[in-house]
């Protein structure tokens, strides 16, 4: 399926990219974590969450299509 | 009032001591209200490693904050019993000495602005995917972490 | 900044959103301030018997009153880390919907800044001698009690 | 001695007056509401504060002179 991949803060200033279409062929989120792990090396020592369609889901979830965003800590406010 | 329409919490930029001043304004209708309690978020003048901030600058993941900000606002009406509540945050550049957090509830009582107010400025801090990169003033940075 | 001066925390009449407004506006040079927290009391409809309230007369032992509200404020300092503090209360005729209070804390850290606001507004509530006489539409009044 | 008596809010209402002088032979305060009982018989059923000098005092406190506030129930806010 097509992924949408979106970065912010400091993981899109690693990626130097906000947005990105990804073609995956596996079930869960950490799938799609290494696939970006290979591309990124340095998102390995990063600290983030993961959005899929705009709600947090852990590594274990599967993947249903849509967004997958990679949020570094909040820091809103 | 409850309100289930997704609002747009975003603005461009610093918001601005007129604007708060006209938000006040507008609550004098509603004579119900007895109690109102404001908290603003400025940008401080943080000296790290001997470098002062100047700015911060915010992104956000927009739509997800939209949304996370609406279920916030949902379950502090749930909770407290508010007359009304506006969240506005900045986006793009704010400076130092500058508000880029406007957070307003109203009540009958005062007894729930206090504690309402405190929960929904915490859940934000949490919840709300919005991300802050402190610019110093030799245009270097760090991006920022809530304590 | 402690202030060891006695100020006078009374204003004739209404407390209006410009006067809010611009002492927001004048903290915007206070750079290590990095959060506000604001109340507002609100002259609110209350109904009483059958009939509304239309506006409150507030009357006060000044002078016993300026020292209570220094009092509070050598306290709050003590107790919390702020950076400042203003306090407005209203004498004379305020309307429903008007604003008659008006308690500014602002401090580095968003923590203090609800603590001591709460604090404050207590302290006020217990400590203050100021009368509220609540005047009805058939101009009837009645002595307020504060809950 | 010369006290000045300062009545507020649903007091002064009562009393008609938001200020008098009493000539005053006694040493406690609880002897100044006595006296003032007589002069406003209402006085009695109404719950009030005294203040001397501007500071919250008991009945059992001595008179030192100056000003004796009598205060109703407080409702700023």
């Amino acid at each position: 399926m097509r992924l949408n991949i979106k970065y912010f803060g400091l993981i899109a200033e690693l990626t130097s990219c906000s947005e990105e279409q990804l073609e995956f062929e596996g079930t869960k989120v950490e799938e799609v974590i290494e696939l970006l792990n290979t591309k990124y090396p340095d998102l390995k020592s990063k600290d983030f969450q993961v959005a899929q369609n705009r709600e947090i889901v852990s590594l274990k979830s599967p993947v249903t299509g849509g967004d997958i965003a990679l949020l570094p800590p909040f820091s809103g406010g | 009032m409850k309100d289930k329409k997704i609002k747009n919490v975003f603005k461009e930029g610093a918001i601005s001591s007129e604007f708060i001043g006209e938000s006040i304004a507008k609550h004098q209708s509603k004579i119900s209200i007895g109690a109102h309690n404001i908290f603003l978020g400025q940008v401080r003048a943080d000296e790290i490693d001997g470098k002062a901030v100047s700015a911060i600058e915010y992104t956000a993941y927009e739509d997800m904050a939209n949304e996370k900000f609406h279920e916030i606002r949902e379950a502090t009406f749930e909770k407290f019993n508010l007359t009304c509540m506006h969240i506005y945050h900045s986006l793009g550049t704010v400076k130092v000495g500058e508000i880029c957090l406007f957070v307003f509830v109203s009540s009958p009582r005062r007894k729930e602005v206090f504690k309402a107010l405190e929960y929904v400025v915490e859940e934000i801090k949490v919840k709300a995917p919005v991300f802050g990169k402190e610019i110093f003033e030799d245009q270097s940075h760090q991006w920022k972490v809530n304590s």
